[in-house]
């Protein structure tokens, strides 16, 4: 598309003055790859889910095992996340303001759960924490049972999503000038009060664009899951698993109502932590924007 | 409060001394700028005296506060009011917030009430100007204001040391001027210590009660201005307040010889280095017989009380700045481009180490 | 120069604690994946490393992640350019399609590629009759991988390019540069190490995906099966150790992976110090 | 080793670094046979000797591909277009599903002996060794305290037969009595500690992990795993009634003829029913209808009750219909 065309097309602002070249190219690739790989697909669920009537739709979103395994997922994935800010917040802040040896490979480690497949990931978390695994071994006598449980759940979405907190907070952690700390410092602000009244705010967008970027990746985690959860129903059944269910009996339109749930709830959440973001940082910006 | 530091000194890792052993006392109630160049260590001693930066161990210097030595003491149990360059007010912050802060994190024992607080920092916001800028947050405001929310909040504890790492630098000319003015009466009016870094010479010299002048680690001399002017400890002293015009040649028979330049004088044989303040540059189109020194105006700003002219010439290592009355400036007709020759009044000289040698007028004025 | 948290006894407390943590989460199951591999020694894992059935699902695991990089790269870069160099109705809103990938599970994602292409679907019944087939063969699998590896490029440019803003870009064109030149000469140098980032993640996605793939492909062994599905057979197939040998390459190629990710980031800031 | 003419392309592709090249056609007819989950062993013995019988009768060089995955999910899969030229599965239900759709003729249980089932088994338990639980047969199950690993009935065949098995028993032992049945089957569910999404999970979950008292899973299967995992660790128990699997076979016509493979496919179902195949599949612990073969291995298969599914349930789409689908018995015997 030429600029002159997509300029026709789209109805712009006069303002607008399009010094940089390119508009027209970028603009007709990512509509292209958009449409295409992204949106295209998608109409394949719209078209199973006009199959069914609302009542039909009402009926299998909110049949009592889903609803349980939202509970679980939700449940869960709410428990990693916020497993993942505390982690994520003191791993990010170890990495930052101190030096130790090993640190350069700490920060390396971070990004393993991105870097490895999450179905490696599962059969190493089932086998460390089962009842005869290292860990499991040793927690057992302890009374807590974490591989197929809850827990293990919990667990295998944490470890899948922690990345997340530490690469969001790490770099605006960076960004802090001094002159931040030394201010509350000269005002006679302790460890404990500084962090909390005053660098823990400057963390804040970043912290909850993480862990929600955290949740968002949890509710959706199904190969890790799916070797270390139980997989009882209505205990510790999670809602990817409901969707494999209903794929597995050839109901492609009752898998496709659970996963239009999951996907407009994790749209939603995306949506809603970019639109916080700007508001967030329109604030504290002035009222430009 | 008074301040006083003995051997203060501070080296970082191998990258060298940040500050050689510092003395220095400030007394109650004196406001005094540490000016130097950037690297001559006036910050890392600002931090030193606030706690952010702790003194080499050895020497071991001391730092006294009154007769409270508070070389050990936390930042944060200093209680001094410290401002920075950059303002660094709490964006997340209200304008109230910030100047309430301090005192919502005192122990709960000694913290004022929450009415107490408020009606505190109403009257700090009102002193500085800004009640009713209470409820705004810090990028609402401009730089200027900004600086003086970050004033209110260092004052809100009401410390008896006030530190300012170059408070004014990050503003324009104009608001910088009033701040100066104002940080100035606030003093007055409060009453306690304070200790300023700038690099700005006219801000120092203009606004402190004495200015400790600094460099590659040390305090050159710490005077009051009028004396730093007139009465430099040091040639570093004598350039860097105020413009200086060199003017360094061989002395054979009593003239000074440099290029095509020539001055008569009374010294000694040999390489003499003499510094000239541009108003101690008199004009003239005709070569005096003590004076043969020919210079082509490059530059001529008439703005302010006196003109300035820019001079250069090939026995120049650098341009030379001469300062004359308007009246002479008509008299002389100056236009870029013309030649004419520069005679001066009198001139300093400096020993080898840098210890001043006593000023001469030259004999040309004299005549 | 002392900062809040700088007091040794925090500082060691949250440094013990830190480490203890990433050594108990991290670190261990790193170590286990190995400790299986070699549970039976190295003969054992070499005769299952150099399967037949390993060697080509290694084979079509680097194949899909060599096609699917530049496909992703051209569109992250165009797509971060678009949104940050330009402002346009719906900017938002395409910043927001992007992220569907991460919204997705990647078995919805692998469903709907089926549901498309497949046989039953609107465009797989053409192509079906047409005998072309997409699903259960290589280009399915290239498909979902492309999918849910499209954000990671775009991802790590949009926030960067944002920050940077246009002015070089600006100047550049009032000298007279324009288009590939102008990307090449002033773009390019500053956003490189941000680019790459997002490939070395494009690339362990697209190595790793498991879910998305495990449904359009057919697992036909030796043909379409990827490392992560070969891996999960051979788990099915009680051969723990071939199964972990298979997830020890896998986490090779992740260790790898950090060191290249590790290295850029050390040059990057080397390269900030000294200019 | 298994000998594989493709295997090595898509190395080879990335080494000429030809990467859109399109897929080579091979030099050799391929006959692409879509199994379930655990029987990659098992036609990883036969196919060779099937091509060896082939090129032997036929004088042709031929190759078979394997494609394993759970039962149902490969049924699906031919259904949006794998190209698979024969089924090998163990549910008649993805058997018929594709029949229902064409893809498979309507009369495939005829097409082939014993209702296209060229071996079967039935429903058996693995328990630990000793038998500390004395479990012997599925009266044993519903006990309190007892932990049961079997594979999720909604996604694996697997776990449906084992559930149909203990409803046949119950409906067996009570008379029918619906109140008694259900009572029953509430509490040998409740007693399932993981619910493996397939065979082979829940044998890792009991094996690997050390969960459960007792897995249960295809006669074929525990006599594996415990050929496997030593015979000291682990006794199989097959209860005195149980069920009869069937392991369905079917061309898949549409894609036989597309391929071309059509004869070679009917022969290759048919080989399954040779003396030597029926021999090798009684070696994996399958039961066969072969006669010779039957007698040869009798000790190793005890003489049990199987149950129909056709006779208790009324046929699989009955079962399907009433336990199996969303909101049937098992979802409501699962409701807490």
């Amino acid at each position: 598309m030429s600029q002159r065309a997509a300029r026709l097309a789209l109805p712009l602002p006069a303002r607008t003055q399009r010094v940089l070249p390119g508009f027209g190219l970028s603009l007709g690739i990512s509509l292209t790859f958009v449409s295409l790989v992204l949106l295209l697909p998608m109409t394949g669920l719209v078209g199973q889910l006009k199959g069914l009537s609302l009542a039909e739709y009402w009926a299998i979103v909110s049949d009592s095992r889903v609803v349980a395994s939202y509970t679980v997922t939700i449940g869960a994935a709410a428990v990693a996340a916020l497993a993942n800010a505390a982690f994520g917040l003191l791993m990010a802040w170890v990495l930052v303001r101190y030096d130790f040896p090993g640190k350069r490979l700490l920060d390396a480690l971070m990004d393993l759960p991105f870097a490895l497949p999450t179905a490696v990931a599962g059969i190493t978390l089932a086998t460390l924490y089962a009842g005869n695994g290292w860990v499991g071994a040793l927690l057992e006598p302890l009374g807590l049972q974490v591989a197929y449980t809850w827990v293990g759940i919990a667990l295998a979405m944490a470890f899948t999503s922690i990345p997340f907190v530490v690469r969001t907070v790490q770099p605006v952690l960076e960004d802090l000038p001094p002159e931040v700390d030394e201010a509350a410092m000269t005002l006679g602000a302790g460890d404990a009060t500084g962090f909390r009244r005053v660098l823990l705010p400057y963390l804040w967008p970043a912290l909850v664009t993480g862990t929600g970027l955290a949740f968002v990746r949890s509710l959706g985690e199904f190969g890790a899951i799916i070797f270390i959860a139980g997989n009882a129903p209505f205990e510790t059944e999670i809602t990817s698993l409901m969707i494999f269910v209903k794929l597995q009996e050839y109901d492609y339109a009752g898998a496709s109502a659970i996963a239009s749930v999951v996907l407009a709830v994790s749209l939603a959440l995306l949506l809603a932590i970019n639109v916080w973001q700007g508001r967030f940082i329109r604030k504290l910006h002035g009222g430009r924007g | 409060m008074s301040i006083r530091l003995s051997d203060i000194a501070k080296h970082y890792g191998r990258a060298g001394r940040a500050l050689e052993p510092v003395n220095l006392e400030v007394a109650e109630g004196e406001l005094v700028g540490l000016l130097g160049p950037s690297g001559s260590g006036k910050t890392t001693l600002l931090r030193i005296i606030a706690g952010l930066e702790r003194p080499d161990r050895d020497p071991a210097g001391r730092i006294l506060f009154g007769d409270r030595d508070v070389t050990d003491v936390h930042v944060r149990d200093r209680r001094i009011g410290f401002v920075f360059q950059h303002y660094a007010l709490f964006r997340h912050m209200t304008v109230f917030d910030n100047v309430a802060f301090g005192l919502t994190v005192l122990p709960r024992r000694e913290r004022p009430s929450s009415g107490e607080i408020r009606a505190r920092v109403y009257r700090l916001l009102e002193m500085v100007q800004l009640e009713r800028f209470a409820e705004r947050y810090p990028a609402q405001l401009s730089g200027g204001q900004q600086q003086r929310v970050s004033l209110a909040r260092a004052l809100a504890l009401r410390p008896e040391v006030l530190l300012l790492d170059e408070p004014f630098g990050a503003l324009d000319a104009k608001v910088r001027q009033e701040l100066r003015r104002w940080l100035r009466q606030l003093h007055d009016e409060l009453g306690f210590t304070s200790l300023f870094v700038t690099h700005d010479q006219e801000e120092a010299l203009e606004l402190s009660d004495r200015v400790a002048v600094m460099s590659h680690g040390r305090i050159e001399q710490i005077d009051t201005p009028d004396a730093l002017y007139h009465a430099p400890a040091n040639r570093f002293v004598f350039e860097f307040l105020g413009d200086v015009n060199h003017l360094e040649g061989e002395v054979r028979d009593g003239v000074l010889t440099c290029g095509a330049a020539r001055l008569r004088t009374s010294l000694p044989e040999g390489r003499e280095r003499l510094l000239l303040r541009p108003h101690e540059v008199r004009l003239a189109e005709t070569p005096s017989p003590e004076a043969h020194l020919p210079a082509t105006v490059t530059a001529v700003s008439p703005v302010g009380a006196e003109v300035r002219v820019e001079l250069a010439a090939d026995w120049m290592a650098e341009p030379w700045l001469a300062t004359l009355r308007h009246a002479d400036y008509e008299r002389l007709g100056l236009t870029r481009g013309q030649r004419l020759f520069a005679v001066p009044r009198r001139w300093h000289r400096f020993t080898a180490d840098g210890r001043p040698q006593p000023a001469a007028p030259a004999r040309a004025a004299a005549a | 120069m002392q900062r809040i948290g700088d007091a040794p006894a925090v500082r060691r407390g949250l440094i013990a604690v830190a480490l203890l943590l990433a050594g108990l989460f991290l670190l261990l199951p790193l170590v286990a994946i190995f400790a299986q591999a070699f549970a039976e020694g190295v003969a054992v894992f070499w005769t299952n490393v150099s399967d037949d059935y390993t060697l080509a699902a290694i084979g079509l695991t680097l194949f899909v992640t060599v096609l699917t990089i530049p496909i992703c790269l051209v569109f992250g870069v165009a797509l971060a350019w678009l949104v940050t160099r330009f402002d346009f109705p719906g900017r938002r809103l395409l910043q927001t399609l992007i992220d569907i990938p991460f919204a997705v599970s990647p078995v919805v994602a692998g469903l709907v590629y089926l549901l498309l292409y497949g046989r039953n679907g609107w465009i797989g019944g053409w192509l079906d009759a047409h005998d072309i087939q997409l699903m259960f063969a290589w280009p399915g699998i290239l498909m979902v991988t492309i999918f849910v590896t499209s954000p990671f490029v775009a991802r790590e440019l949009i926030p960067l390019m944002q920050a940077q803003g246009s002015r070089e870009e600006e100047a550049a064109v009032t000298l007279g540069a324009s288009g590939w030149t102008l990307f090449r000469r002033v773009t390019l140098p500053n956003i490189r190490w941000a680019l790459l980032y997002g490939v070395i993640l494009t690339n362990a996605r697209a190595v790793g995906e498991f879910g998305a793939v495990s449904v359009v492909s057919g697992a036909i062994r030796g043909e379409t099966m990827t490392l992560p599905l070969h891996l999960e057979q051979l788990y099915q197939d009680y051969n723990t150790v071939g199964a972990f040998a298979s997830a020890a390459l896998l986490a090779l190629l992740a260790l790898f992976t950090l060191a290249a990710k590790a290295g850029l980031e050390w040059r990057t800031a080397r390269q900030e110090v000294s200019p | 080793m298994i000998r594989h003419p493709r295997l090595a392309r898509p190395l080879l592709a990335i080494a000429l670094g030809a990467g859109l090249a399109a897929p080579a056609m091979a030099a050799e007819r391929e006959l692409l046979n879509s199994s379930y989950d655990i029987a990659r062993e098992l036609f990883a013995a036969i196919n060779p000797e099937f091509i060896a019988h082939w090129q032997e009768t036929q004088g042709e060089e031929i190759a078979i591909q394997q494609s394993h995955g759970g039962s149902s999910a490969q049924a699906r899969s031919i259904l949006q277009g794998l190209r698979a030229d024969v089924v090998t599965f163990n549910q008649v239900t993805d058997v018929q599903v594709l029949a229902d759709d064409g893809l498979v003729a309507e009369d495939w249980q005829q097409a082939l002996p014993n209702n296209a089932s060229p071996y079967y088994s039935t429903t058996a338990f693995l328990v630990r060794k000793g038998n500390p639980k004395g479990i012997d047969g599925w009266e044993d199950l519903d006990d309190e305290g007892v932990e049961i690993v079997f594979p999720n009935p909604k996604t694996s065949g697997n776990g449906r037969y084992t559930y149909l098995a203990a409803w046949g028993f119950a409906e067996h032992q009570f008379d029918g009595d619906e109140e008694q049945i259900q009572a029953f089957m509430r509490d040998f569910l409740g007693n399932v500690v993981v619910f493996d999404t397939g065979g082979r999970g829940a044998t890792t979950s009991f094996i690997e992990r050390g969960i459960g008292d007792v897995l249960i899973s295809f006669e074929s299967e525990v006599n594996n795993i415990r050929g496997e995992y030593g015979s000291d660790d682990y006794e199989v128990i097959v209860p005195p009634v149980s069920i009869l699997a069937e392991f369905p076979v079917a061309v898949v016509e549409e894609n036989a003829e597309r391929n071309g493979n059509q004869e070679l496919a009917r022969a290759y179902l048919e080989y399954l029913y040779a003396e030597e195949t029926q021999r090798l599949l009684a070696g994996f612990n399958y039961r066969v209808h072969d006669e010779a073969v039957v007698e040869e291995f009798a000790e190793q298969f005890p003489e049990t009750e199987l149950l129909k599914v056709e006779e208790v349930f009324g046929g699989w789409d009955a079962a399907m219909e009433t336990h199996f689908a969303s909101g049937g018995l098992l979802d409501q015997l699962q409701r807490r």
